[in-house]
């Protein structure tokens, strides 16, 4: 199983994250205050390993994911790959950094450019890292990467938007496994999947983990989907980690109010059978609870996460 | 509670006791590819203080079952090519659209998916919420806002008298989705239709807003239609399931039995494909293929090129909507090999 | 494609309203009996064919259009009749008391029409302003060393040299007050001691006059004189036919037809001081040679090109200056169309095979691109090519002074009506207009500036045209009238070749 | 959810028109951009047309005179007696050449400055968002007019003016389309795979653009057309012995009263030209891009 | 909200230096000389300098833009080198009759073309949409001092209805009005007309019908009010282009406008004036665009209650 926690030296390591985006005034558009996304967020994910990152929306884990690959500027803390700080990175480090660390996002429709083809989409991250795949090979390797993930390798020729929506999905994990990276960071990677389609995405994330020893950094407000894939979650609430642990720790013995109503919320397939989300069995009354009447605390909670959303 | 009945001929014996009743809907879309039937023979009714779950994923129609109830299909695209909408024994297909307009405002209710983009940005929410009392029931101003008032304090909304005066864009998603149905239920209508009302909100907020709606059913006694694509959403409130698949209902009957002994593949499927019903970490059961295009179904049924249990029959032949063997009267499926299905559980 | 059929039935149906409004253009009004409007009727516009940068007289001294509407609000010491010869104005006498010095008897009992008494200080005041402004009269007024008021009403001018001349120049210099000399705005909206008194005036739209109650002479029977400062064509022409305007200052004419089917209009062509000429940049070769300027000249039907674009409302010219202003005489042997001749004339200079070189002309000046197009066409025909420089009046002024044309077709007015405006002012040594230089010219002009005998200076322009159309310095091309075109109840209106209409005399009848 | 829901295509209504409508409609004004076009180069060859001949035998006469050579002029003459035909056509081929290089030159600097303006932000974006308010404020044909006082008439002189008061819109354009793509996952997407400034924004960020900036050309196409007529009016665009549509039925108005053929005809020639590129602007936005509506 | 109208004014400020700047520079880079002009051709070259000395013309650049902007500060802009009065009263004689025409016909346009889109929103692909897109578009494809020539010879010189030149009473500005107007009203319909269909398509517009509100309820006020927002701008922005179209409008019916003089003032480089007016235009056109800017804040409470 590779959500076996391998025991050596971290792949990425994340210490004191903070992320803050400025509050300007109105008239001469200063910077007179911040407001942050992300604070003091720490946590490792080793080789191999599958981490989960969830929390609603606002809760800042989507922040966290972009500042790890690049596309944000922390404000302060570290982010180690392989060792290094890659946070003081110049642009050309960072650039071969870029190959180790891939992305799979959550909008299959708006991550794949409509104007290319599969093989050109698939061949993007060749085009810009010479030495991966010399040019002749491209079409041959980005048809191999096809049948890979469960494409028809005969379609290479078509653009995007001549596939389903989990087609598209599986587009861009070939894409991102083009560069053969160590870490894959899914930001929402299946949420806008239909849950049949979901299925088979799940099944293939995990296949190829065994396969490549990937390990993934996965980001998701659908518990049930962490909790199957997941071996250790963090859980994100106002920008903040308010609980982190094994799988089984968070799920079946959450110790944070917010994780307890979070998991209190996620709505359960056959009340009838009083089962909870997990497949393990849970004793815990708030897996119990079967709509009806609103918590005040909760209440208040919704206020506090819309104000970032 | 009255009973929900399968098939034609289950017209004559229901007709007084069911509120809406929804018989072999046909609804075309003309789209720049071509032809799309969105609604293939849709039956189903609701009878007066039921909730009926309609679930099924992107594309089986859902949405447009409930449109084409409220006279909201996109004009000229969208149109209604054959079969019957009765609520209260009036056939809506037959009315111009005005009628119906003007019948939905007070009988039937509607609260949509997304809550930032069905309220109106540029009124205040008490405007919204009171102008059915001021258009339909030739309200004053004055009085209007203070029905206003009561309906948001009722859902919910914090502050109300303060808040009544702000704008959709100073509230939160669960908020929105309250003001929303503080709107839906103004005139107290008897028949609510919520399309996917909790798919754009955070869970602990998605369990509020069906609570409430379940309160406010509880309350008033009307009837309910949860469309969703969220197998669990629904299955805490309503008492009776539709699986669409491809504009057709594939499986229908009491939620408990749909979902504790699906007849239809696809439904098992879907049941199967849930990751909270494998093995954490273990691999799941999805169902293979992709959903179709609705412009180039395959032939016969409409699944079968993703079903395990597809033969020449089903590539050929449509199966009606039928009780499977060994099951209650109300449990039905369009599956060739329902039999099969069950007794391969 | 429906939505371009339909564009077409609409615009279809557009044209033909348009089309049948305009063929029923002429609205039928019998002229009435000659019966005078009441005074409060007495309310005329004008539409003159001149722009009106400013009603400073000071600074435009040579404005055509300020000139046209200043003549009824300012005077001078002395006005043109219709001859050209100088009349008395505000000076009532003049008498040369030496050959250089000019002495003035001016009128009594003359006030402005804000009641001052016109004094000689006014006249001193306003020579002060004229000459201190260095607009374009400054070349004419340079002659002038000294000017002193003796009296209240002696005015005496002392020039460097005898000049015959002197008089022409002064029906320009406009007398206001002389308390006024550096007061720049009240120039811009001047007080005179004419017929009319200015008492609005929207720039580039109108000015409009009142009738001077307290005027001198015979007072005005207009009540109010309004200058519509109307530039485009079809608004000119229509504001006549709907009665907005009653006088249009000129027709162009490819507009007759159009205005002679009015019925209550009368047009009436009248003699002018206005010429239209083409130089030859005289210092640039091969323009140098006199045979090829020649052969140009008489590359050209004149006479043909003039009738088909101008009509009757033109004539070629035969000398240098309009034959209404005084001196311009018939000069001899004036080139005439000869394309054969001319191509000889060519070969004769070394251009067998033709030349190639450029004409400016200016684009406010309406109808000289089609002028211009005819003439490089007939050109062509001999083997010159010629690329016309359509330039706006500004740029056009600027290439002009700089000399940087091989040839330039311009408008001018004989404004003084002396032929010594013209020749001497443009084609002597000094000048260096056009490159041109005949010391022979010179002496010839200088001693008819300084003869005062109308005689003896004619036969010196005749002795200088001859010698000119010899060396075809340039062409006078033809010379126009103006052609007014007044509503029939406009009564008493004449038109002087300067163009400076007196409108003191003009009253409308029903 | 709805991802899927675009394969049925619940359509925003104004696409409602179906597709083969659209091709006809980018097809015909294509077919009559293209006859023009040809007739712009073909038929003032045919008639040796030379626009500084005159013919003053001839001039004002109306459509259907038999001229002296035993030819007919089918639109009459003009003010010289030169074929109104090959004048018209004559001043189609400068009312294209304006037309196209206009929108050429704005287009190139103004796709251009947009991409970069959207690309990086800050003070650039800044910068040339002022440049443009500041462009703004100036009407384009009082720019035009103080331009060509100080670069003189000329039919470049008049592309560089059009082009000068035509590159905000494209800039605008260019720069709000940059901003949506760029937050676009696809987008971001290229960023993590390491890509160079150069490789986003000329390989990811200009192909999205291209749509844009051809419904902009199209629809600006008969504006710039147009702006040049209005400043031949006022005297400052085409120069002579060049004459453009603007400039034939400029001169022309002086005629209306007597010689209306001299205006109109050459002014239904323009209204189908601006008319074909109009239709085909709006075509292609249904087609491409139906949010660009109120660009 | 406030901080946002200060921010507003300070960038029309900002805009206004700006305009202020290129045209002094363009006015310095015109190769003719107003001193020439103004001297006359027979002028000797000392002449035209003292002139020119005169008119401050040969001091520096730096100078003389310095000056410039600090007179413009206080509203003098100098005297007109023609006319010889300051240019600001020039421009006083003749800006109310160009902002006159400018609001009647943003008021015509308005007025017209918002019914207009409504009816062919309402009919959309029948016939009167079809109607009504097509005659704008062919508005939209002539040269407006075309139409406004065939106007002026058939409602002036035929039917003798109107006026043909000059400001003479009311009656003078109907038809530069209705020309000016013209192409605006072509834009807006059509941008009502795109604008109600685009917003059809909204789900707060479904919620309305679902209420039960008829369609002219749903039009107004609930999809006209959005509609607007995107059309409000355009406005501000068509403002520019409304008085640039004066100038055309005015040449054509010889309107005492701000075009004309400003036209006038290029071709006779009268500098002060020239630099006076298309400041003025340039003013005119930012502070409309500020009131635009307030009136979408007031239409769309997202931007007044973010800003």
């Amino acid at each position: 199983m590779p959500k076996a926690a391998p025991t050596h030296q971290p792949l990425l390591s994340v210490s004191n994250l903070k992320v803050a985006y400025p509050i300007r005034s109105s008239v001469l558009r200063r910077i007179v205050g911040e407001k942050v996304a992300v604070r003091d967020v720490t946590f490792e994910v080793k080789p191999g390993e599958t981490v989960g990152l969830v929390g609603e929306s606002g809760s800042g884990k989507s922040t966290v994911a972009r500042s790890v690959i690049g596309l944000i500027k922390p404000d302060a803390g570290a982010i180690g790959f392989n060792g290094h700080d890659i946070t003081r990175y110049s642009p050309r480090q960072l650039k071969s950094v870029r190959r180790e660390m891939q992305m799979v996002f959550q909008d299959p429709y708006a991550s794949l450019n409509p104007r290319l083809t599969v093989r050109d989409l698939i061949a993007e991250g060749w085009r810009v890292h010479r030495d991966v795949v010399p040019r002749g090979n491209w079409t041959a390797v980005a048809q191999e990467l096809m049948e890979r993930v469960g494409l028809n390798p005969d379609y290479s020729d078509r653009y995007a938007h001549q596939f389903s929506g989990g087609q598209r999905q599986r587009i861009g994990i070939a894409r991102a496994l083009a560069l053969k990276p160590k870490l894959i960071i899914c930001d929402e990677a299946v949420s806008a999947l239909d849950v049949s389609v979901q299925a088979q995405v799940l099944n293939l994330l995990q296949d190829l983990q065994e396969e490549l020893g990937l390990a993934y950094l996965f980001i998701s407000h659908d518990l049930s989907v962490v909790e199957h894939l997941c071996a250790r979650v963090l859980v994100l609430h106002g920008g903040e980690v308010v609980e982190e642990g094994s799988v089984h720790d968070i799920f079946d013995r959450p110790q944070h109010d917010y994780t307890k109503a979070l998991l209190a919320a996620v709505p359960v397939v056959r009340p009838w059978l009083g089962r909870s989300v997990s497949s393990s069995t849970s004793t815990h009354p708030e897996r119990l609870t079967q709509g009806g009447t609103i918590a005040p605390n909760i209440q208040s909670r919704e206020e506090r996460n819309d104000i970032y959303s | 509670m009255a009973e929900m009945r399968i098939g034609s001929d289950a017209v004559t014996r229901s007709a007084a006791a069911s509120l809406l009743s929804v018989r072999d809907l046909q609804v075309e879309f003309t789209t720049a590819a071509g032809v799309a039937r969105a609604l293939d023979g849709v039956s189903f009714d609701v009878s007066p203080g039921e909730t009926l779950a309609i679930l099924g994923e992107s594309g089986s129609g859902k949405s447009v079952t409930g449109q084409a109830v409220m006279a909201l299909l996109p004009k000229p695209a969208g149109s209604i090519v054959g079969g019957s909408i009765v609520y209260d024994g009036l056939d809506l297909t037959a009315r111009p659209v005005k009628d119906v307009r003007k019948l939905c405002a007070t009988e039937i209710a509607m609260v949509f998916q997304d809550p930032l983009s069905s309220l109106n940005p540029v009124f205040q929410v008490g405007y919204q919420v009171a102008e059915p009392f001021r258009r339909r029931l030739g309200m004053g101003k004055r009085e209007a806002w203070g029905k206003a008032l009561e309906l948001l304090k009722r859902v919910g909304i914090p502050d109300a008298e303060t808040r009544i005066g702000d704008y959709p864009h100073q509230f939160s998603g669960g908020q929105r989705q309250r003001i929303m149905i503080a709107m839906a239920i103004a005139l107290e209508p008897r028949l609510l239709i919520a399309d996917e009302p909790t798919t754009a909100l955070d869970v602990t907020v998605q369990k509020q807003i069906i609570a409430l709606l379940a309160d406010l059913q509880a309350e008033t006694g009307m009837a309910m239609i949860l469309i969703s694509h969220d197998l669990g959403v629904v299955a805490q409130v309503a008492e009776r399931a539709a699986i669409m698949y491809a504009g057709r209902i594939v499986e229908t009957g009491p939620i408990r039995e749909v979902y504790d002994r699906p007849a239809h593949p696809y439904t098992r499927g879907l049941l199967d494909s849930i990751p909270s019903a494998a093995e954490i970490g273990g691999r799941l059961t999805p169902i293979v293929g992709s959903p179709p295009n609705l412009l180039a179904l395959p032939s016969g049924c409409s699944f079968n090129p993703r079903c395990p249990f597809a033969t020449d029959r089903c590539r050929t032949k449509v199966p009606a909507l039928r009780q499977p063997a060994s099951r209650g009267s109300d449990h039905a499926a369009g599956c060739h090999y329902s039999e099969e299905v069950l007794a391969d559980a | 494609m429906t939505s371009t059929r339909k564009c077409w039935e609409g615009l279809a149906a557009a044209v033909a309203v348009a089309v049948i409004a305009l063929t029923g253009l002429s609205g039928a009004e019998a002229a009435s009996p000659a019966e005078r409007l009441p005074d409060n009727q007495q309310n005329l516009t004008f539409v003159p064919n001149f722009g009106v940068p400013s009603l400073d007289s000071a600074m435009v001294p040579l404005e055509m259009g300020t000139n046209q509407i200043m003549s009824n609000v300012l005077q001078a010491l002395v006005t043109l009749d219709k001859k050209s010869i100088p009349q008395p104005q505000l000076a009532t006498s003049w008498k040369w008391t030496t050959p250089t010095s000019l002495q003035f008897k001016l009128r009594e009992g003359v006030t402005f029409s804000d009641g001052q008494p016109f004094t000689s200080a006014d006249v001193v005041g306003s020579f002060d302003r004229f000459i201190a402004k260095k607009a374009t009269l400054s070349a004419a007024l340079s002659i002038i060393t000294s000017y002193t008021a003796d009296d209240p009403t002696t005015f005496t001018i002392n020039t460097s040299a005898p000049t015959g001349t002197l008089l022409g120049v002064l029906s320009l210099v406009k007398i206001g007050q002389g308390t006024h000399s550096t007061d720049d705005v009240w120039w811009g909206k001047p007080i005179g001691t004419g017929p009319f008194v200015i008492t609005s005036y929207v720039a580039n739209d109108h000015v409009k006059l009142t009738r001077n109650d307290t005027y001198w002479g015979e007072k005005a029977k207009l009540k109010t004189l309004t200058f519509s400062l109307i530039t485009d064509t079809n608004a000119k022409i229509t504001a006549l036919a709907n009665g907005q305007a009653h006088v249009l200052g000129d027709v162009i004419y490819d507009q007759f037809p159009t205005v002679k089917a009015m019925e209550n209009v009368t047009l009436t062509p009248a003699d002018a001081l206005t010429y239209y000429f083409l130089w030859f940049n005289n210092a640039k070769s091969p323009l140098t040679d006199p045979k090829v300027r020649r052969a140009m000249w008489m590359a050209l039907d004149l006479p043909t090109i003039v009738q088909s674009l101008y009509g009757e409302t033109a004539s070629p010219m035969d000398s240098f200056c309009p034959s209404s202003a005084f001196g311009c005489v018939t000069a001899a042997d004036m080139p005439s169309y000869d394309p054969k001749g001319a191509k000889a004339l060519l070969a004769e200079a070394g251009y067998p095979n033709g030349l190639t070189a450029d004409i400016l002309l200016n684009t406010s000046n309406a109808g000289m691109d089609t002028l211009v197009s005819a003439f490089v066409s007939q050109w062509k025909a001999v083997g010159i090519t010629v690329k016309p420089r359509a330039q706006d009046p500004t740029t056009w002024l600027a290439d002009f002074s700089a000399h940087n044309w091989d040839m330039v077709v311009n408008p001018n007015a004989t404004i003084t009506g002396d032929a010594d405006y013209t020749l001497n002012r443009l084609y002597n040594c000094a000048a260096n207009r056009l490159g041109y230089c005949n010391p022979k010219l010179d002496a010839l002009f200088t001693k008819a500036q300084q003869s005062s005998d109308p005689s003896e200076r004619t036969a010196l322009y005749q002795q200088a045209v001859n010698i000119m159309a010899q060396d075809a310095p340039g062409i006078p091309m033809f010379q126009t009238k103006s052609n007014v075109a007044a509503l029939k109840s406009v009564q008493d209106l004449s038109i002087p070749p300067t163009e400076f209409i007196d409108w003191s005399t003009v009253y409308l009848t029903k | 959810m709805s991802a899927d829901q675009a394969v049925i295509t619940i359509a925003p209504s104004h696409a409602r028109r179906l597709r083969a409508t659209v091709s006809a409609r980018i097809l015909v004004p294509l077919v009559v951009i293209g006859i023009l076009g040809i007739g712009a180069i073909v038929v003032p060859v045919l008639y040796n047309y030379d626009p500084l001949h005159a013919d003053l035998l001839v001039r004002l006469k109306p459509p259907g005179t038999a001229m002296p050579d035993g030819s007919i002029a089918i639109f009459g003459t003009d003010k010289v007696g030169s074929d109104l035909f090959a004048e018209m056509m004559a001043g189609t081929r400068v009312s294209l050449i304006v037309g196209a290089s206009t929108l050429l030159i704005a287009g190139i600097v103004g796709g251009i400055l947009g991409l970069l303006a959207g690309y990086f932000g800050g003070w650039l974006d800044t910068a040339l968002m002022r440049i443009a308010d500041i462009q703004l404020a100036f009407p384009s044909i009082l720019l035009a007019i103080l331009l060509v006082s100080v670069l003189g008439q000329g039919i470049l002189n008049v592309i560089i003016v059009l082009s000068i008061s035509n590159w905000v819109i494209f800039a605008r354009v260019i720069r709000s389309q940059v901003l949506g793509l760029k937050s676009l996952e696809y987008v971001e997407a290229a960023r993590t795979l390491g890509a160079s400034h150069f490789h986003i924004i000329f390989r990811t960020l200009l192909p999205g653009c291209i749509a844009p900036m051809l419904v902009i050309a199209s629809v600006e196409f008969g504006y710039v057309v147009l702006a040049e007529a209005a400043l031949s009016f006022l005297g400052v665009g085409a120069p002579f012995g060049t004459p453009s549509l603007g400039s034939t039925i400029s001169t022309g108005t002086q005629y209306l009263a007597s010689a209306w053929w001299i205006s109109t005809i050459p002014g239904l020639l323009l209204l189908v030209l601006v008319l074909a590129t109009g239709v085909l602007g709006d075509a292609l936005r249904d087609r491409f891009d139906p949010r660009l509506r109120s660009a | 909200m406030l901080g946002y109208v200060v921010r507003r004014l300070l960038l029309a400020i900002f805009v206004l230096w700006g305009v202020a700047t290129v045209v002094f520079i363009i006015v310095r880079m015109v190769p003719a000389d107003p001193a020439l002009l103004i001297a006359g051709q027979t002028a000797t070259p000392e002449q035209v300098a003292s002139l020119r000395q005169q008119m401050g013309l040969d001091r520096p650049l730096t100078a003389q833009y310095v000056q410039y902007l600090g007179q413009a500060v206080t509203g003098d802009f100098g005297n007109s080198y023609t006319h010889n009065v300051p240019a600001v009263y020039l421009i006083g004689q003749v800006l109310p009759n160009t902002a006159l025409l400018a609001v009647l016909a943003c008021t015509l346009a308005i007025v017209v073309s918002i019914p207009l889109g409504v009816l062919a929103a309402l009919q959309v692909n029948r016939i009167g949409d079809r109607l009504v897109t097509t005659v704008s578009l062919i508005i939209q494809a002539l040269p407006g001092f075309w139409i406004g020539v065939v106007m002026l010879l058939v409602f002036s010189r035929s039917l003798k209805w109107l006026p043909s030149a000059g400001l003479v009473g009311a009656q003078s500005l109907i038809l530069p009005t209705i020309v000016l107007a013209l192409p605006f009203i072509a834009i807006l319909t059509r941008l009502t007309r795109s604008g109600l269909i685009e917003v059809n398509g909204e789900g707060y517009i479904n919620t309305a019908r679902a209420k039960g509100l008829g369609e002219l309820t749903v039009v107004f006020p609930h999809a006209i009010r959005n509609a607007l927002i995107p059309i409000v701008t355009v406005i501000g922005l068509q403002f520019g282009t409304l008085l640039g179209g004066a100038v055309v409008t005015e040449t054509v019916f010889s309107f005492p406008g701000i075009g004309k003089l400003l036209v006038s003032s290029i071709q006779l480089r009268d500098y002060n004036v020239l630099q006076a007016s298309v400041l003025v235009i340039a003013a005119t056109f930012v502070i409309v665009n500020l009131l635009v800017d307030l009136l979408y804040a007031y239409i769309d409470p997202r931007v007044r209650l973010s800003k």
